[in-house]
């Protein structure tokens, strides 16, 4: 309705949103404030943790203890490498499902999704197996190639729903104005479809940033991305709040950052053709 | 666009996809049938021979297999259920209009960006832990006794902190299509003498089926296989009380290193996974269509 | 010589992590080895070396291992045997508790970085003002009657810490060695479960007795970590656990009660057994690894007695790894520098890894059964026992869920005809 | 039963004032049409009358009552969106039931409406269907129905036909005027299309800017014009405005004549000129005339369809004098 | 350059039988406009012509060679969309330049070439917007520059105008008529607009479920309908057709009568009939005429915008008897 919101009205939800949403980001703050303190000062009750010291103390072993801009880069180079090899790989097939529909498009594209269901668990010895005898164990490769076939289906779904959106006369028009292919997909299609593309890349980034099982068993030092770096803080000898903290802040705050900057594209690409 | 040349290019540009993810699918999955007949221990090695059904008899008369199986469809659907009605009721909150829905969408947004295992850690410590955690203080200062939430709730307690991650997701996607509602439909009603609760149920609520089904079958496929969040909170317990299938193959395959009896249980999850999925997808095929 | 690099894969405790920042020292002596550290969390990181060394995987060069996998590697010829280690490294310095759970066959398989017994951990001055004084080597009676004297809800703070998380490695190793003074055991000759005797059924009620009316909340997820901080924290009066915890609750600055601090046997029930283990983290080297001359320069490094000087030159006597030489316990800064010296000694010696029980058993591990199924098996008791403790089951049940599922997967392995 | 009146009604959008102060009243049983240029504030007017927006000041009153804070759904009012609204999950049966379920009406009055809205709007085959699985022209007739069965004392329209193709709208325009004449029931339609307001009202509303502009019969404004916007904008193709010396010989700043009133000839006449391009449509013949040497436009000159000129003859235009429409330099009409 | 035959072409999508057997020759230079209900085929028909589907049998020549299987860019056509299909990403610049890029054209003989269509369609001023940033008719003329670029020896146009609104159309209508005048190259444009077919074609083509009912110029199809079909589809109101009596007095099954080739009178004439509605559009009036004693349906007839009659009157016909059209019991002209 555009009718006129009362400042009351607006003022209520005001405080009601806020509530909620600080209440939601909350565990997250709390985590940032804990990464501040002291690991003595860490367990205390609420109100004692907020007025006890800030210090950078628990970032400084943190990154004494482990070489978190190595993991930091390797999660770089997974997350996006997996991202780009998967979108030179389903571009076009979503192309292909998009535009020229086959009776089978409906299913294979579902029977893609439901790849997504094997138990990682399941599966994991066979892969191990695999990588052993390839020497893909503990290489950025395998994980790059891992990541790219468990999110494939997603990528191609989001770019499916994308593609469907843009009008199928512009590829024509490009086709008599005499482009391949090759050309219709470069100079036309793709940067017709660059905030659909922005937001999959986005989401892929976000998914494989966070995949912790796959990483954590096929890496070992070399390869191992941020998540290997939290799993030698999960629960060490004694307190170890703070630098639980301190190593979850960091280990998050680069997706974080990443997200909040661009929640419009991610927002409008999570949406999978839900919304018209 | 459907001329002979269009569809042999369609069929090209499929397959480097279709044929990966069948590799992908079916390379492990005949590894795993294969070894699911075997009797086959890592820590055995040597010692495989075949054995029949006799994996998939153990795993699935293993008590703990019920006990896994109706975990797993409570975890799927109690999240569900939270982050969809939670989703719809915080989609109409910031639909409205406000000071800083900026700013709040970032802090509401914020869970989904950050990692499974993180997420539990700070749950399972700063929050959940009875003596020094948040909740702990808050009942403390209450006067009550603290709440064990991980032994007495522990089912709960993993499915409110996976909530707690998947409910940014739901919003996001049901604000949007709620943003997506056209006008004059809502106007409509109103000249039509709906009442805002008639509005919500009769308009909106429809309006929004597509957008959920979509919520369901995206956050089905993620919660089918939650792991991390069990293995850093509960492992599992007390008892079998929040093993879940990933889990309890996890058990077998991972810590007993039992391969055979894993995978029979990767199977039997393949299998049920697939009874979900074909569920969903007609769910989906009909509301997607539209 | 060409540098070669070596990937050492190790679990997240203290004194692993202090060897990361010493490194220095070896990289000065060694100048063409670089080590690249995997540090894992303790369930994750046995998960992974198993898998790896089992297949053959080949991503780590060494691996911290504890006193439950090396005989059964060792059997398996995944370890490279150390039996060529230097004059100087002296190995007849290893105590032979320790040394006999590395041996196999009588090669050594794994050198020891620190080794470790259970005892008891009391607050003095909870004790003092309960009127009550800790004998050298109580009884479990004595215990419980501590505990409930020191118990004081309303301040937060619980007359006894025991571990409740389910797991071979957290609650099984204490209720199995708790369950050996009591005279109980896993299996009898013939590797029949005996979850369903007298002493399993009374190790089982006294500990849930204890806990319940003693222990903290939310003991049933309780491992050695969250122990250890109740305890630095000032809620436990007892805490009856591995004795490399000594260091941390005596040091200063991460314990609010480290001067207050007291030691004591692990306790027995008069059947000539006490209720603690044996164990020790190990580093080992797989099988097949590229770099093994490497490898094995770095163990040595690792486990020597220069380390052990290395550590209390640069850090100070209390935190060098304990419980593996007897040079350290004749070390008399080392014995001024840590109280509990004398006491973790004498745990380790009064362990016996092969001959566990009172009555005898077909297996070798005090807190554990050195069969590969154990893992396993163990945790899935280990749940059981945890949720009777969580209070979702009775103590009856959980034993008879316990002797079922044993008896199950005894008889899938094939050990029970 | 359906009388309004705007009493010195305003609305602005912020700072922006999009109607200033407005009086106008609407009889019982009139059809009324507002027409005018994009953005001129006739949806706004009819959302206003709607209470789909509030006044920023002044009254409405509908049958007397001050209806300014009635909520919509009590104004007894209904409206044809543009879009239509229908509800897209709903049967076209459930859409027109919708407002009656709303209202708590006994399902037997229900269906006895619907049926009797569907077969008076030839829905009743479709009544089983989603508003997706209709036409366009179906779909207007469903929007209608839902209005229909209220039993409202107004209907008001925001442009219903502009979403159809040209031989659909013919039709639909028929049906509404005829609907109009059986339900005599008062309606407030807006449209931009000439032919529509035309042939549909029994009273126009010119708007410009917000400001009521001219109000009367269709032939009203078609005749006399009250001003040069009202005569530039009612009539199709435009009328021809001259300015200049022709004018100042009628007396006046600025004349109009129609393309309709006219003469041509290719041998005398008034004013001689150049046939540019020549529409034949068979009927009549469309011709734009250059070279007339009064401005620099095209005049738009409608003859006979069997007329033989073609493009590039030299022809002689001859107003009817009674038709020229004289206006001052403000634009009025003298 | 320019001359398109079709030579018993026939499309099937599946099973569905959308093109029948077809025969058409397009001359070089001519202005050719597909008229048709809709659904008929016309996209179809242009689509098979411009190679963006493939015909299931038949043959297409473009200047004699065969150009059933090439590819579209190699065709020599150029196609304008209904949705203009402009790149959006891509400035008006860029735009035009595609189809140059793709054929590998030098740099400066590209910048020739934009500059020329700029300047003829009068977009210099926009070169570097983006579509986005474009009116309706900007768009359209880009689309057109696009076309004109690649000196296609034919333009393809598919409802090219139906996005625009009213006023718009009439603009553009002159100037793609204008640029057909200048280049002097073959077009096809299909429309279901009758107005533009009229205007704007040299030959029209009207399809019904793909078959050609008849082709020709518009006045022939005006004048002389091939069959009932085409007489009811060309001329705006629709001619009325009578059957029965009448007819019979004609020696014909069904006789047709266009509106505006029936003069009223008040007092006198052949048929006597009843007013149903009026409407005015000022210049002319369309009367909806009833109980006219031949068939059900109302007659339409055109009469003077001055002509004072109203709802309900009675009225006499009498239709002018040299265009009067007669056809046989298979609704073929006689
Ligand atoms: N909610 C709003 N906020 C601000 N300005 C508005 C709003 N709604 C309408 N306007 C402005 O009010 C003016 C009148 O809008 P309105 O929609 O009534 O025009 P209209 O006559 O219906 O035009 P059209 O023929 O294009 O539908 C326009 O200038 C428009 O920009
Ligand atoms: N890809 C397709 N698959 C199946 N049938 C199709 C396809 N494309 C068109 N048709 C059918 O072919 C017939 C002709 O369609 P076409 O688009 O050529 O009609 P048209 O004359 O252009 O209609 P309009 O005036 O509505 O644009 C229609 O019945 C249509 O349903
Ligand atoms: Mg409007
Ligand atoms: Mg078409």
């Amino acid at each position: 309705m555009a009718r006129a919101v009362t400042n009351r009205r607006k003022l209520i939800v005001t405080v009601a949103a806020w509530a909620v949403g600080i209440a939601i980001f909350f565990p997250i703050l709390w985590t940032v404030i804990l990464s501040f303190k002291s690991e003595g000062d860490a367990i205390k009750t609420p109100l004692e943790v907020l007025s006890s010291a800030w210090t950078f103390e628990s970032y400084a072993t943190v990154q004494e203890r482990s070489n978190y801009v190595r993991h930091f880069w390797n999660s770089v180079v997974i997350s996006l490498g997996s991202t780009l090899l998967g979108l030179i790989i389903a571009i076009p097939a979503a192309w292909a499902m998009a535009f020229v529909p086959g009776k089978q498009t409906k299913n294979v594209l579902m029977w893609m999704l439901s790849t997504k269901m094997l138990p990682p668990v399941g599966v994991l010895v066979p892969i191990y197996l695999i990588f052993r005898d390839v020497g893909l164990l503990d290489t950025k490769t395998g994980l790059v190639i891992v990541l790219t076939l468990i999110n494939l289906p997603i990528i191609v779904w989001m770019l499916y729903t994308y593609f469907k959106e843009i009008p199928g006369e512009i590829l024509e028009a490009a086709r008599m104005d005499g482009a391949s292919l090759r050309n219709e997909l470069i100079h036309v299609l793709t940067p017709m479809a660059v905030p659909g593309i922005a937001s999959t890349v986005l989401l892929n980034i976000i998914l494989a940033w966070n995949e912790a099982f796959w990483t954590l068993n096929l890496t070992a030092a070399k390869a191992a991305p941020l998540t290997a770096f939290i799993a030698s803080y999960s629960s060490p000898e004694g307190l170890f709040y703070a630098k639980l903290s301190a190593a979850s802040t960091m280990a998050i705050a680069p997706i974080l950052i990443m997200g909040w900057f661009s929640q419009k594209q991610l927002v409008r690409g999570l949406t999978f053709g839900a919304v018209k | 666009m459907a001329t002979k040349a269009s569809r042999a290019a369609a069929r090209v540009m499929i397959s480097p996809a279709v044929l990966l993810l069948l590799g992908w699918m079916i390379v492990p999955l005949a590894l795993t049938l294969y070894f699911s007949f075997l009797r086959y221990n890592l820590l055995m090695p040597g010692m495989e021979e075949f054995t029949g059904w006799d994996n998939y008899s153990y795993f699935l008369s293993d008590p703990a297999f019920t006990a896994a199986l109706t975990n797993t469809l409570l975890l799927v659907g109690g999240v569900l259920l939270i982050t969809t009605v939670g989703g719809v009721l915080l989609g109409l909150l910031l639909d409205q209009p406000f000071w800083g829905q900026g700013i709040v969408r970032i802090l509401v947004i914020a869970p989904f960006f950050v990692m499974p295992t993180v997420s539990a850690l700070v749950w399972k410590n700063m929050f959940m832990n009875p003596v020094n955690g948040l909740f702990a203080h808050a009942f403390k200062a209450l006067g009550l006794a603290p709440y064990d939430f991980l032994s007495q709730a522990p089912l709960l307690s993993i499915i409110g902190i996976v909530s707690w991650q998947w409910l940014p997701f739901a919003t996001l996607i049901l604000l949007t299509a709620l943003q997506s509602l056209d006008q004059d439909q809502l106007e409509a009603a109103e000249m039509d003498g709906a009442s805002a609760l008639s509005r919500f149920w009769y308009i909106m609520l429809p309006h929004l089926a597509r957008s959920i089904t979509v919520v369901i079958l995206i956050q089905t496929i993620f919660l089918l296989s939650v792991f991390a969040e069990i293995l850093v909170t509960t492992n599992g317990g007390p008892g079998t009380a929040s093993t879940n299938l990933t889990y309890l193959i996890y058990m077998q395959s991972l810590l007993q290193f039992d391969v055979g009896m894993g995978s029979a249980g990767g199977v039997v999850a393949i299998i049920l996974a697939n009874i979900v999925a074909i569920f969903l997808m007609r769910m989906i095929g009909k509301n997607l269509e539209a | 010589a060409q540098s070669t690099t070596i990937t050492v894969a190790t679990v997240n405790n203290g004194d692993m992590i202090r060897m990361q920042g010493l490194m220095d020292a070896f990289n000065e002596a060694h100048p063409d080895i670089t080590v690249e550290w995997v540090t894992l969390e303790e369930n994750v990181l046995r998960q992974r070396v198993t898998q790896d060394v089992a297949t053959k995987g080949g991503q780590f060069d060494v691996m911290t291992i504890g006193t439950y996998e090396v005989p059964i590697w060792g059997e398996r010829g995944w370890l490279v045997s150390l039996d060529d280690l230097p004059e100087s490294y002296d190995v007849d310095d290893i105590l032979p508790a320790i040394r006999g759970g590395l041996t196999v066959d009588g090669s050594l398989y794994a050198a020891p970085f620190y080794g470790e017994s259970s005892m008891v951990m009391y607050r003095r001055d909870l004790m003092e003002a309960a009127g009550m004084e800790m004998p050298d080597a109580p009884t479990w009676e004595f215990i419980k009657e501590a505990a409930a004297a020191m118990t004081d809800k309303g301040n937060e703070v619980y007359g006894i810490c025991l571990r409740g998380k389910a797991g071979w490695g957290e609650n099984m190793a204490f209720l199995s060695a708790m369950a050996n003074s009591y005279g109980a055991r896993w299996f009898d000759m013939d590797w029949k479960p005996q979850f369903d005797s007298e002493e399993w059924k009374a190790t089982l009620t006294d500990y849930l007795e204890l806990m319940n009316e003693y222990g903290p909340p939310g003991a049933s997820s309780n491992g050695f970590n969250e122990n250890l901080a109740l305890f630095q924290s000032g809620k436990c009066g007892m805490w009856i656990d591995a004795t490399v915890a000594a260091s941390f609750v005596t040091n200063p600055d991460e314990s609010t009660v480290a001067d207050q601090v007291g030691f004591a046997l692990a306790p027995d029930n008069g059947l000539g057994k006490r209720g603690n283990w044996l164990w020790a983290w190990n580093l080992g080297i797989p099988a097949g690894t590229q770099n093994e001359e490497a490898a094995k320069t770095f163990v040595e490094w690792a486990t020597s007695k220069e380390y052990t000087a290395l550590v209390a030159e640069k850090e100070g006597w209390a935190n060098v790894p304990p419980g593996t030489r007897q040079s350290l316990y004749d070390n008399q800064e080392y014995l001024d520098a840590a109280p509990f010296a004398q006491m973790t000694l004498e745990s380790i010696n009064a362990a016996d890894p092969q001959n566990p029980t009172v009555d005898d058993v077909p297996y070798v591990g005090v807190q554990f059964v050195a069969i590969p199924e154990f893992q396993g098996i163990g945790t899935a008791v280990g749940q059981q026992f945890s949720a009777a403790l969580a209070g979702q089951v009775s103590a009856e049940q959980a034993l008879s869920m316990a002797q079922q599922l044993t008896e199950r997967e005894m008889t899938r392995a094939g050990y029970i005809k | 039963m359906g009388r309004i009146t705007l009493d010195k009604v305003t609305k602005s959008f912020g700072e922006v004032n999009v109607i200033p102060p407005l009086d106008l009243t609407i009889e019982d049983g009139e059809f009324v049409v507002f027409v005018g240029p994009s953005g001129c504030g006739k949806s706004t007017l009819l959302r206003l009358i709607a209470g789909l927006e509030d006044v920023s000041s002044g009254q409405i009153r509908i049958d007397g009552k001050d209806a300014t804070d009635m909520p919509p759904a009590k104004r007894g009012l209904a409206m044809v969106f543009q879009s239509y609204a229908l509800y897209p999950h709903m049967s076209v049966r459930k859409n027109i039931a919708f407002p009656m379920k709303m209202a708590g009406l006994p399902q037997d009055e229900q269906d006895r409406r619907i049926n009797a809205a569907a077969s008076a709007l030839n829905l009743t085959a479709y009544l089983d269907r989603r508003p997706g699985q209709l036409s366009g022209g179906q779909r207007q007739r469903v929007a209608i129905g839902r209005a229909i069965v209220r039993e409202p004392s107004a209907f008001l329209f925001d442009e219903p036909l502009s979403n159809l193709d040209a031989a659909l709208r013919v039709g639909m325009r028929l049906e509404i005027m005829e609907l109009h004449k059986r339900l005599d029931t008062t309606m407030i339609y807006v449209t931009h299309d000439q032919v529509e307001a035309m042939t549909m009202a029994d009273k126009i509303v010119v708007l410009q800017a917000g400001y009521i502009e001219q109000v009367g019969s269709p032939l009203e404004l078609y005749h006399s014009p009250r001003n040069e916007f009202v005569a530039g904008f009612i009539g199709s193709p435009k009328m021809n405005l001259l300015r200049g010396e022709v004018a100042a010989q009628h007396g006046a700043a600025t004349i109009g004549v129609r393309p309709e009133h006219l003469a041509v000839s290719t041998s005398e006449g008034q004013w001689p000129a150049r046939v540019g391009v020549a529409e034949h449509l068979g009927s009549d013949t469309f011709l734009h005339v250059h070279d007339h040497g009064f401005n620099d436009a095209p005049m738009t000159v409608r003859v006979d369809g069997e007329m033989p000129v073609k493009h590039g003859d030299r022809i002689f235009l001859t107003p009817d004098p009674s038709k020229i429409h004289r206006f001052d330099k403000q634009g009025l009409r003298i």
